[in-house]
């Protein structure tokens, strides 16, 4: 594939399903293109005059039917048996959950141990289990030739073994609302030793490290909030819940309104058609949380998901809110 | 133009309802004798107001070709769905 | 419409009136396909559930629309009859007794609904809260299918009346009776997609 | 085929005023030419918005981040690019201008047989534009679901996604009606001796998307039906959360729209078949070949459709069977591109723009059709599926291929229809901007594809950056092209030179008639004696 490092075990089996097809391709386009151009030179009105009706030519149409249907099904073939390859994992893969949720990956290791990007040891087989919890998104490694719609209400099942080291990109490829292009991930590739000090450390500091030096250039832009060690819980969960993809807490508008004084404030709504002013206490905030299609806020897209959220994360949040104090109006 | 007589029409519709009668009874008695009354009767029955009500059999064959056309289609189609929902 | 010469070829040929109208028909057929299709796929995935849903539909209603639907093919077919051999008065008392037959059957329709609905047996109803997702797609499926085959009575009901106008006025005669012809198809067709809605959705098993 | 002089040159034109003249004898015509000349007005009309919308996707993707919108946005206005482009371009394209006008003239007959039928077919597209362009401003907000709205995001999603699925509904019984108008029309209207094998291949590919549309618009009808009654009454057919299966919408989605794909090709390759012959001076090589491959595209176009849903999670036996009809597909186009190839073997080949647009589309199309069979092997569709190179890809058999077709067909036929000569030297001015824009834009995206750029993204990563641009700076040469384009051919309407009866020297039935064709079409229905294509009056019928 141009400009794309064969990171895993899959990116040679599909790689060279492309190179043949690729060649065949090429050398089909090549003849098409060369008959054209050089049959209109050479049968051009001013050199040939007197055309010649011809009707057809039963073997020579025989010929190109059945050379490219055997050449098809040659590509069939090599597709296929190259597929299946991707479809047997080795029995000693790890095996990772994937959860795919608008608009975030979140991967959780057997020790129990979860993460928003994915860390794997170098050559050691893995598999992953794919999970949506919401609508439908897809799984996409492109460096490792990897992807799976994740369904929701269904399990994918995708596996690889990672053979260069260094961290690549994960993309969301199906369309899941307003911020697909930030559902953005990476995989890093660690040597086996460094992968085992990172699975068994406890240590917090460690886990939100990145503990390879990132050989892609690329970096994720997405407006991905950070937030200090010190965080209050209720801004833990803001940030578990993935509310910080769309809202601030300081001010800046996002997809969403911000958080920074929007409690206690006066803001117009839009219910069904028509437009309503109304202060914005518990039950609005809860109510926006658990249902947010009732009372849309006038000037956002009506992209928001429902979330489910326990009693006690509503109050919490909402507590949070409200301390956020309160900031001039829209 | 071929005009059906009345008596064609009331016999057919005789057998109809008694082809329902059939049916119904069948799916009191097993589930196994209704899956199968299901996949024999019904078919019949769309078969004969196709054919005799609609006037299919006193059409020219491109009729009776469009119409197994569409419904092969169909059956196609459904059956094609299964090959991944069976072997998910 | 301004233009006669273009206008006249929509009543020279009754055969390709035929033609476009089995057409059509054929397009309605696959528009219920799509849906018998759903129905195959979940009755494969969930067979309990759909027979203990399908017990709640009441056999009685759907036998008796059976037998009005097949009876009144009957009639719209002898009208046709009627019309051919020029009993022009046989073929609208006809004509008007399968428009009573059609609207016998929306009002069974009706109640059997209304009680379903009364009962809470509706898509997001308070009887189908708690349901298992089977029995939900069951009423889910049984509103689509028996819906939009109510709308095509319906549709059929008013070709039926149009078309006893247009015979009372001599528009449609023994002659020209294509019209007549192909809203019998029309009602025909609605009668065979009922055929396979009674057992697939009453007598489920 | 018949040879009598150029009829009715002192008969009475469809352009001339009829009746009491003014916009309702055109908005109320049953006259196939003017049908067809309706729907030139408004799918040109619809074609421009969809570019526009196009235009604004390519400047956003300018630089990486915000540039001149938000996501939200963005994600409408590559949804209604597609609905626009999809349903109310290249779906209709040539079939409702070009088959209206020329299918009754190709066959010998005085129009269509159900001419109010197709009027009111006219009369669904313009309510399903407008209630698609209704669906942009309404409710809250533009439909961001990506023009196939997959289930459970389009369930889900609280933007105005009922009214664009109600649209593209109304546009499907369009697309019925001219389908039953046209496959009655080829079976009861034709003139005597017009037998099977005499009609022109533009009429045999009419006549299989006639079918592709009867057979398989209605499962869409239902499908999005059941979309709008999922998300007033939540019945769960499509909805995880209640048990239904969301790739069943998929399996229906694409059970009419990969057909739909065919409905798009079909008639431009039918097109083809009319121009190459008539520039090339001889008879099309391989005539039963092209027409017989037109239905087995229909048949086989029809049951290849889950290869749209390899990464889906779908089951592998489904997989495997699909993969391999995909391949087995694409041996009657590639019989085709070798027919038209053939075809220029010893003729004599005048380079007049139709036919320089048609030579066009047979490379463009080559090129869209082979990345096609990149992607129904199996192992390259994982890596390729959902990426630009889908988007590519479809871009080359679509515009490159349906598109080109149009021009090609549009330069064709512009002198029959009205009258008048556009300016040959522009047209081929045109093509240069057209030909080096679409391929900076489009092989652009292949490449970004490969690269695992993935499709409906509005921000891009650093890596992707220069392909992006290219593909920008592609797109502003590219509507260049077309700006010239249509700008010679509105030019021509109002001063271009009169018309011949048959300025290029063809042999079908059309060019018989003067130009612009007269109301009643033929004075007296023909006889036909003889093949379509007869260049060499010697040879056998």
């Amino acid at each position: 594939m141009p400009f794309l490092e064969q990171a895993s075990s899959v990116s040679q089996s599909v790689d060279s399903v492309f190179l043949f097809i690729f060649a065949v391709s090429v050398a089909f386009l090549l003849a098409i293109t060369f008959a054209i151009v050089y049959f209109v030179i050479r049968y051009s009105r001013s050199r040939n005059p007197e055309p010649v009706d011809i009707e057809g030519n039963f073997w020579l149409e025989l010929v190109w039917t059945v050379v490219p249907l055997g050449l098809f099904l040659v590509m069939f073939t090599f597709g296929w048996t190259n597929y299946r390859q991707l479809k047997d994992p080795p029995r000693d893969s790890m095996v990772v959950e994937v959860t795919g949720k608008q608009w975030a990956w979140s991967f959780k290791y057997p020790s129990g141990r979860q993460t928003s990007e994915l860390y794997v040891a170098l050559g050691r087989p893995v598999r992953l289990e794919l999970k949506s919890s919401d609508v439908i998104h897809g799984f996409f490694i492109p460096a490792f030739r990897l992807k799976l719609d994740v369904v929701p209400g269904a399990t994918g099942s995708l596996w690889f073994t990672p053979l260069l080291l260094g961290s690549f990109d994960i993309q969301c490829s199906v369309i899941c609302g307003v911020n697909h292009s930030y559902m953005l991930s990476k995989v890093h590739v660690m040597p086996e030793a460094d992968f085992k000090t990172w699975y068994f450390s406890r240590d917090d500091a460690m886990r939100h490290k990145d503990p390879v030096p990132a050989a892609s250039p690329s970096a994720s832009p997405g407006p991905r909030p950070t937030v200090a060690p010190d965080e209050p819980p209720a801004l833990a969960m803001l940030k578990r819940h993935d509310c910080l993809e769309c809202h601030s807490v300081d001010g800046k508008t996002g997809v969403g309104p911000t958080f920074k004084g929007l409690f206690g404030s006066v803001q117009e709504f839009v219910v069904g058609e028509a437009t309503t002013k109304t202060l914005v206490d518990e039950t609005v905030l809860i109510q926006g949380i658990t249902d947010p299609g009732v009372r849309l806020m006038k000037g956002y897209p009506p992209v928001m998901p429902k979330r489910e959220l326990s009693r006690q994360e509503l109050v919490a949040i909402v507590t949070y809110l409200e301390s956020l104090g309160t900031v001039p109006k829209r | 133009m071929h005009i059906v007589e009345y008596r064609t029409l009331i016999v057919v519709w005789l057998v109809l309802v008694g082809l329902t009668a059939v049916l119904v009874a069948a799916s009191f008695v097993s589930p196994a004798l209704a899956v199968l009354a299901m996949l024999f009767i019904t078919p019949t029955k769309a078969g004969l107001v196709l054919y005799i009500f609609m006037h299919l059999k006193y059409e020219a064959p491109l009729f009776k070709i469009m119409v197994l056309v569409a419904l092969a289609t169909l059956v196609i189609f459904i059956g094609m769905t299964f090959l991944d929902v069976a072997f998910r | 419409m301004s233009d006669p010469v273009h206008e006249a070829l929509d009543h020279r040929d009754p055969e390709g009136a035929r033609v476009g109208m089995w057409l059509f028909l054929l397009t309605e057929m696959l528009l219920f396909g799509g849906l018998f299709l759903l129905y195959a796929v979940y009755r494969g995935r969930y067979p309990h559930e759909f027979a203990s849903a399908g017990k709640e539909l009441s056999h009685v209603f759907g036998i008796a629309n059976t037998f009005v639907l097949l009876t009144s093919s009957l009639s719209v077919a002898c009208c046709l009859t009627a019309l051919q051999k020029g009993q022009k008065r046989l073929c609208m008392t006809l004509l008007a007794v399968t428009a009573l037959l059609a609207v016998t059957f929306l009002v069974n329709k009706w109640l059997e609904w209304g009680a379903k609905i009364h009962h809470g047996l509706y898509p997001g109803g308070p009887g189908l809260i708690g349901r298992p997702p089977g029995e939900v797609l069951f009423f889910g499926l049984y509103y689509s299918t028996t819906g939009l085959h109510g709308l095509h009575v319906l549709a059929g009901l008013i070709v039926l009346v149009v078309v006893l106008g247009l015979v009372a006025v001599d528009r449609v005669t023994p002659d020209d009776h294509v019209l007549l012809e192909n809203a019998g198809l029309y009602w025909h067709l609605v009668d065979v997609v009922w055929i396979f809605i009674l057992p697939l959705f009453y007598l489920t098993v | 085929m018949s040879q009598h002089e150029p009829a009715g040159a002192d008969a009475r034109s469809y352009l001339d005023r009829q009746g009491a003249g003014g916009l309702w004898s055109w908005i109320g015509s049953v006259d196939h030419k003017r049908i067809g000349v309706l729907y030139l007005t408004l799918m040109v009309t619809m074609f421009w918005v969809a570019v526009t919308i196009g235009i604004l996707m390519r400047i956003e993707q300018w630089t990486a981040g915000p540039t001149i919108m938000q996501p939200a946005t963005y994600n409408g206005l590559f949804t209604v690019h597609g609905v626009i482009m999809i349903f109310m371009f290249v779906v209709p394209g040539l079939p409702a201008v070009f088959g209206n006008f020329f299918l009754p003239i190709l066959i010998g007959a005085g129009d269509v047989s159900f001419p109010r039928v197709n009027l009111a077919s006219w009369w669904f597209f313009v309510t399903g534009a407008l209630l698609a362009v209704l669906s942009l401003f309404t409710g809250s907000g533009a439909p961001d679901t990506g023009w196939t709205f997959y289930a459970p995001y389009s369930l889900r999603t609280g933007t105005n996604v009922s009214l664009a699925v109600f649209a593209a509904f109304v546009l499907g019984m369009s697309s019925i009606l001219t389908g039953i108008n046209f496959i009655t029309t080829v079976h009861r209207l034709r003139a005597p001796g017009m037998t099977w094998h005499r009609m022109p291949l533009f009429v045999w590919a009419l006549y299989a998307t006639g079918w592709i549309q009867v057979i398989a618009t209605p499962i869409i009808g239902i499908t999005l039906l059941l979309v709008i009654a999922e998300r007033f009454f939540g019945i769960g057919v499509f909805d995880p959360a209640k048990g239904g299966d969301p790739l069943l919408y998929q399996h229906l989605f694409w059970i009419y729209s990969h057909p739909a794909v065919y409905v798009m090709i079909v008639p431009a390759m039918g097109a083809i078949t009319e121009i190459i012959p008539t520039f090339a001076r001889r008879t099309i090589f391989g005539y039963k070949a092209i027409a017989y491959s037109s239905l087995a595209i229909a048949a086989f176009g029809s049951i290849v459709w889950a290869h749209h849903m390899f990464t889906s999670g779908m089951g592998e036996a489904a997989n495997l069977v699909f993969s391999l009809f995909t391949f087995i597909v694409a041996v009657p186009s590639a019989i085709k591109v070798f027919n038209w190839t053939a075809t220029l073997y010893r003729g004599s080949i005048e380079l007049a723009p139709p036919m320089l647009y048609a030579l066009t589309f047979i490379f463009l199309f080559s090129l869209g059709g082979l990345t096609g069979v990149m992607q129904g092997a199996l192992a390259l569709n994982v890596h390729l599926h959902d990426t630009y190179f889908i988007v590519g890809h479809f871009h080359y058999v679509m515009f490159g291929g349906t598109g080109f077709a149009f021009f090609a067909a549009l330069l064709y036929w512009f002198p029959k229809m009205f009258g008048r000569m556009y300016c040959r030297a522009t047209a081929v001015v045109a093509w240069v901007p057209l030909f080096v824009g679409f391929n900076l834009f489009y092989f652009s995206m292949l490449v970004l594809g490969l690269m695992g750029m993935p499709r409906r993204y509005f921000d891009h990563l650093p890596q992707f950056h220069t392909g992006h641009s290219v593909a920008t700076v592609g797109a502003f040469v590219l509507v260049l092209g077309l700006a010239i384009f249509f700008g010679n051919l509105v030019k021509a309407l109002f001063r271009g030179e009169r018309a011949p009866a048959d300025p290029w020297g063809g042999r079908t039935l059309e060019w018989t008639l003067s130009s612009p064709p007269p109301v009643e079409n033929f004075a007296a229905i023909p006889t036909i004696t003889g093949g379509p294509y007869a260049y060499n009056p010697g040879r056998k019928a």
